[in-house]
């Protein structure tokens, strides 16, 4: 179906569901690349107005992606709950913006109407939101998680210790975890990029994780973000706590990836069973990040932010422990500048924590990317009042490894400090035991968190 | 006063194992100055690093003369740097003025492309391809192509110009602050047009103080040897380090 | 005396201190336009490690503008605490930089020291830091301000109410007035730019407010901001609460404002000696903006953000009750884009606060600018963490009078609600008593707030 | 589930007093929707603004036929309005080209010129001038000159190609998201290349919603008369609103 609006004395004509969505997207690189973003801004304020007088159940009646030819489609369909639907469907998505914004939609309301919305909806609402809105709506909404211990509780900020090293050298990388626990990071999870994907290496990475986990008991959680085959391989005789995946949005994109929902079934079944959790078993870790299924050629013509809250759906069905969005990861060519990465950060973020997901956010850019520093300060500290769940911690900011810039333990520091957050509650309790911070939550440099030193 | 930066010996001792940007101390919640400006100093370098240009004359001549392969040369549809960073989709299609001549059938078809760093090729790809083409050259027939401007993707069409069975993108991985010159190497068996990253297998961060040149050769024959022992590439086929090793 | 500085194998000079202070500043236009800008990213490195090693007391030796020339200079030089500079003699300007970050340097701390600090190396310090740093330490400092009530507590938020009309229209003023008081609006000040300068307007103006607030007894002050010249005219018979001026960082620049030391001060003298205030007697306003020296061409080859700070060493001498930078209202050849702009928001906001001055910046920008609403949202989160005095409150952001966007009184809302800010204790108190806001802030719709809308 | 959006009918009649967005309620924290995209709708018609152009052909045969009144045209030395935008400093200094001819020596010089909002001149100019040039017409010799590209202080210049002592220049003053075409005219007594604003009187806000043309050739003709009877405009020089209106 098409869509017309009238703005003024111009008439615009919007071929499709799709293609109102994709115009209507605030302006990023990815859906120019794609020969589908707005051709100027009045056309942009146009399929916006648009889009606002829509009813979201025109989102029910126009799928974006056949459910016969794509999985996550789908999966979107058959999980949308029609019952709890009910109660909203008098919403266009512009009543949905307004509502989300009214004192009446406290987090827990939203949060419970969760299974009510598609990923098509939430996007679309997203698109009508300024910055302020994506933040003042995400910080309303709680979503906890639970494996060692529990993220998500409000005041509290996690943080991925990310200690990768170009060759998996092990004791570099047990270097890069020390120095990154003495800054009190890591109850995220301690999670490595191994260069090489050899199950033999993922092996050989979790033992050593998990010896240092056990050793010096922290409440905590590992994982080798190797790929899910991989780590399938391995689960058998290897302490796998979480099983990592780069999802997208369409079963073409997730196939680029060597996935489906089949596999990665599998293996949330077999985590699962492993019950190597204490306080939750919650096992899943999912990446995602704008542009990669139009990096597939898998995008089918949607636009790149639509595309991402997809593959939230994907990840909803596996009640992750950890989603991140890897926001400024790829490059240029899908998010330009640091206004278009820190415009996506907070889209992501909104809109995981919509679909109630555990969400975190890679604050991160690539140096063939227009951003720096600063960018990503402004970012990382936005998104830390929207009250997002963790970030990364990567040694300096710079992932030697992968090669791009992500927030450094310092950063973690920082954040903490300047909002007032404190780490995951369980780990916050060890890390007073072992002298890393103090009541405060000031870093202190004591004798007894010097033992980890030793721990090389 | 005095900053309250602090860092014990036994911390900075970290720094041994890894190139990784730890033991820096911290001042308050802030990371000191002089590693700021440290950082931002990579930051323009890595940024430099993007704008190097294939050095076709030395490769082609260390190519044909040191290991005695044809070369040819193509060209992406990409028009400039810039236009790089923000189309891949060219980056990953051959010009047209490409497909004229004929071409060697080959078994195998080494592509040595700029990809985000020209100097991680320039660098490290012919380290790689004597240590590896003198040990394969028996088995198998060899070209090889030099593509300015081009993505992993590309390989593909460049393949298929050569019927060739199995193709080894050398490309430049983007340029990171600590290693602005490293190399990856994608292959991909049966190579086609379309083909998406699910088909081929990836060896990263070769360079300097990565991958050292032998290892990555070393990875790369288990590829090509198990990749037309199993008929396949892609994620069905792993690395087995340990066979690699012993 | 010139500075030389080698990265690597280049060499790089810098003429003068005023060119390594330009060469070392972030990109901005103004900076561009006035030819004196680093000519690439590695020449601004290069600056900022040669200023970075440079001793504070290089700023003492080596004047920008010499003190014969130029009265502002001299008042620098007049008022530097050459006592207090001693214990700080023996930093270097990165040694600066980190000791602010200290944990050590506590907001007391730096406080007590602001007279030690001349606003060319306060100028010079914000140059090596990165957006985090400014906000860090900006949030220790706490400056505070009071007249009929009390600006700048810790976990309090301000705004200025801006009702401003083409046409100076009593009602129209009144009405927007009435407004932006529902919101909770018009603790820092209620502030008209009249659009004519005429002295009968400003009476007028002044008279119109002093009924309201008598009437209603709300605890704040009124503004008209009309020429310092023109206010002084009018003063002895009118009630005039806080005397206005633009300002800037060279006496030609102030002279091409109509404006010298003498006149600020008499009007200071003048203004404290009808002791208007209640709980305290500042009774300066003053308003300042990078770019305006350089508009001019009265910045002497300076930065602009030099200029600026040089210009809080003018509002400095006069105690004030607000200084506001006015950062994005001139336009794109000062702040090109919001990037530009966000940077000297914070930059401003941290060196006003190292002067010791109650801080507030006008977040905001131009039709001309390439900035937009998203901009304004993350530069106003931003410094509403780093602890900003006060906002403007701007009906629905657009100024009809003097055609620019700044933050609204839904914003105001919204950073009170996502930071939990407070307005002005004895403002909140009214607020609440009014029927305005309930206890936890939230904007209730009382009965008795509409008492409000029959002042009209 | 209904959004919490309340506004009384007494709140919203507030809104009869001013064209400021007051009255437009609330919703949680934040505006309703409806007023957010319609103030992204004024902002892109308010940048379309600053791309207006001079009607130099209008304005001239308006001044020409209808006042009688001689023109000559300028051109500031600025190239597009992109440079426009970030070269002030251009858009203060005459283009080159313009120096050659003679110029009739006048008292008072009318320069009109684009500023930001060439459509705001195109629209106000000639109505203040309509009402003003008769009734000043006998005192004082005029002229009219229009400036493409021009700033305020390029008035000076202008101004002293003709000798003129006294220039008036109306301006466009940068487009406002209620107020895209709002005049502003800047008055100089004696001008000299080089002055800065002290030495300048203002008027503002010229437009539908703003001063009416008889308003502002009303504060136009005081400030002339003023500024030739006190001889000096700019801060020393109040306009006294009570004995104008009376
Ligand atoms: C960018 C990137 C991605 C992007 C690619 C999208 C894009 N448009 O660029 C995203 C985020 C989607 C991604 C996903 C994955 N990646 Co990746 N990625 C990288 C990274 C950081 C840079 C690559 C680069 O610079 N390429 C050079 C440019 C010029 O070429 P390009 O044509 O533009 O890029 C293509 C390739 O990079 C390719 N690609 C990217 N990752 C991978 C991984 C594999 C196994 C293959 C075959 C291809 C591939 O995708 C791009 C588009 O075709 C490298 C690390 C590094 N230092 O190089 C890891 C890296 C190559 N990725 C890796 C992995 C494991 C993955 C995943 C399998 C993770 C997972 N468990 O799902 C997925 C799936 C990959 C797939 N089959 O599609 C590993 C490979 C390990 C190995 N030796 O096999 C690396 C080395 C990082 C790591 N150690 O984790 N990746
Ligand atoms: C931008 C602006 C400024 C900028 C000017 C710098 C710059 N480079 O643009 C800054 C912030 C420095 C400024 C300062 C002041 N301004 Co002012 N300013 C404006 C504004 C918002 C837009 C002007 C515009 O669009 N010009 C058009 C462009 C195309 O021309 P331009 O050549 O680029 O701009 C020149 C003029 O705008 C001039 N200018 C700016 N303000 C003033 C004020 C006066 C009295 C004069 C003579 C000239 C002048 O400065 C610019 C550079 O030469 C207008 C409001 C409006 N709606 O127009 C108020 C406005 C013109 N300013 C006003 C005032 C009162 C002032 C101050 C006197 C305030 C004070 N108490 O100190 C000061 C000092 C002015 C001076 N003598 O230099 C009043 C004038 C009232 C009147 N009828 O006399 C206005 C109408 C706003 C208001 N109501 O408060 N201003």
């Amino acid at each position: 179906m098409s869509y017309r609006y009238t703005l003024g004395q111009e008439n615009y004509l919007f071929k499709d569901l799709k293609d109102l969505l994709a115009k209507a997207s605030p302006l990023r690189s990815g859906d120019e690349l794609a020969g589908i973003a707005a051709q100027n801004n009045t056309q942009r304020i146009a399929a916006q107005y648009a889009l606002s007088e829509l009813p979201l159940s025109t989102f029910l009646n126009e799928v974006l992606i056949s459910v016969e030819k794509d999985e996550v489609s789908r999966l979107i369909s058959d999980s949308h709950d029609k019952e709890l639907f009910r109660s909203v469907a008098h919403f266009t998505v512009g009543g949905l913006r307004d509502w989300l914004l009214s004192n009446e939609a406290t987090g827990e309301k939203i949060n419970k109407m969760k299974m009510a919305f598609t990923p098509e909806m939430i996007s679309a609402v997203s698109k009508l939101m300024r910055n302020q809105d994506l933040i003042s709506v995400a910080s309303k909404i709680q979503v906890i998680s639970q494996f060692r211990n529990t993220l998500g509780l409000k005041g509290h900020l996690a943080i991925r210790l990310q200690p990768n090293h170009p060759v998996d050298d092990p004791k570099g990388i047990l270097a890069s975890t020390i120095d990154g626990l003495l800054y009190g990071c890591g109850d995220a999870v301690i999670g490595i990029n191994p260069a090489t994907d050899s199950p033999e290496m993922a092996r050989k990475l979790l033992w050593l994780l998990e010896d240092l986990r056990t050793k010096y008991e922290i409440p905590t959680q590992s994982c080798v973000l190797c790929h899910v085959t991989t780590a399938m391989e391995i689960i058998k005789e290897t302490p796998v706590d979480l099983v990592f995946q780069s999802i997208a949005g369409s079963q073409a994109a997730n196939e680029s990836f060597g996935i489906n929902l089949n596999i990665l079934s599998e293996a949330y079944e077999a985590a699962k069973d492993l019950e190597r959790g204490t306080v939750g078993n919650q096992v899943m870790y999912f990446e995602t990040g704008q542009g990669s299924a139009l990096s597939a050629n898998a995008h089918h013509g949607i636009d790149q932010q639509t595309m991402e809250v997809r593959a939230y759906a994907v990840a909803r069905k596996f009640d992750p422990f950890l989603v991140n969005s890897v926001v400024g990861f790829i490059g240029p060519e899908y998010l330009f500048d640091g206004k278009q990465i820190t415009r996506a950060g907070l889209e992501d973020h909104f809109c995981g924590k919509m679909m109630g997901l555990p969400m975190g956010v890679d604050v991160c850019y690539t140096n063939h990317a227009e951003a720096d520093q600063d960018d990503m300060d402004n970012l990382m500290t936005l998104l830390g009042v929207a009250g997002c769940n963790f970030f990364m911690g990567v040694p300096g900011t710079d992932d030697i490894m992968l090669n791009y810039q992500s927030t450094s333990f310092h950063d973690a520091l920082y954040l903490r400090n300047v909002l007032s957050k404190r780490p995951a509650p369980e780990f916050e309790l060890w890390l007073q035991k072992m002298g890393i911070i103090d009541e405060r939550g000031v870093k202190i440099d004591s004798q007894a968190a010097r033992k980890l030193l030793n721990a090389i | 006063m005095k900053q309250d930066l602090k860092l014990t010996d036994a911390w900075r001792r970290l720094k041994e194992f890894t190139n990784a940007r730890i033991g820096l101390g911290s001042i308050g919640n802030a990371m000191p100055l002089e590693e700021v400006l440290a950082l931002k100093l990579a930051h323009a370098k890595a940024k430099d690093a993007i704008y190097t240009e294939l050095d076709t004359e030395d490769l082609k001549k260390r190519i044909t003369e040191g290991l005695n392969l044809e070369v040819f040369e193509f060209r992406s549809k990409v028009k400039d740097r810039n236009q790089y960073l923000v189309r891949p989709d060219f980056g990953k299609r051959l010009g047209i003025s490409n497909s004229r001549q004929i071409y060697p059938p080959s078994d195998i078809l080494f592509v040595i492309t700029d990809g985000l760093s020209a100097s991680a090729v320039n660098n490290n790809a012919l380290e790689v391809l004597n240590i590896l083409v003198p040990e394969i050259r028996d088995q198998f027939t060899l070209s090889a192509a030099l593509v300015e401007q081009g993505r992993v993707a590309i390989g593909d069409e460049v393949a298929e110009l050569f019927n060739a069975k199995f193709v080894a993108v050398f490309i430049g991985e983007r340029p990171g602050l600590s290693s602005p010159e490293s190399m990856g190497i994608y292959t991909t068996f049966n190579p086609r047009s379309g083909f998406t990253d699910e088909k081929r297998n990836c060896i990263s961060n070769i360079h300097q103080n990565g991958l050292k040149d032998f290892q990555a050769a070393l990875i790369l024959k288990f590829l090509i040897i198990q990749s037309f022992h199993l008929k396949m590439s892609g994620v069905g086929l792993k690395v087995d380090l340990k066979s690699l090793i012993s």
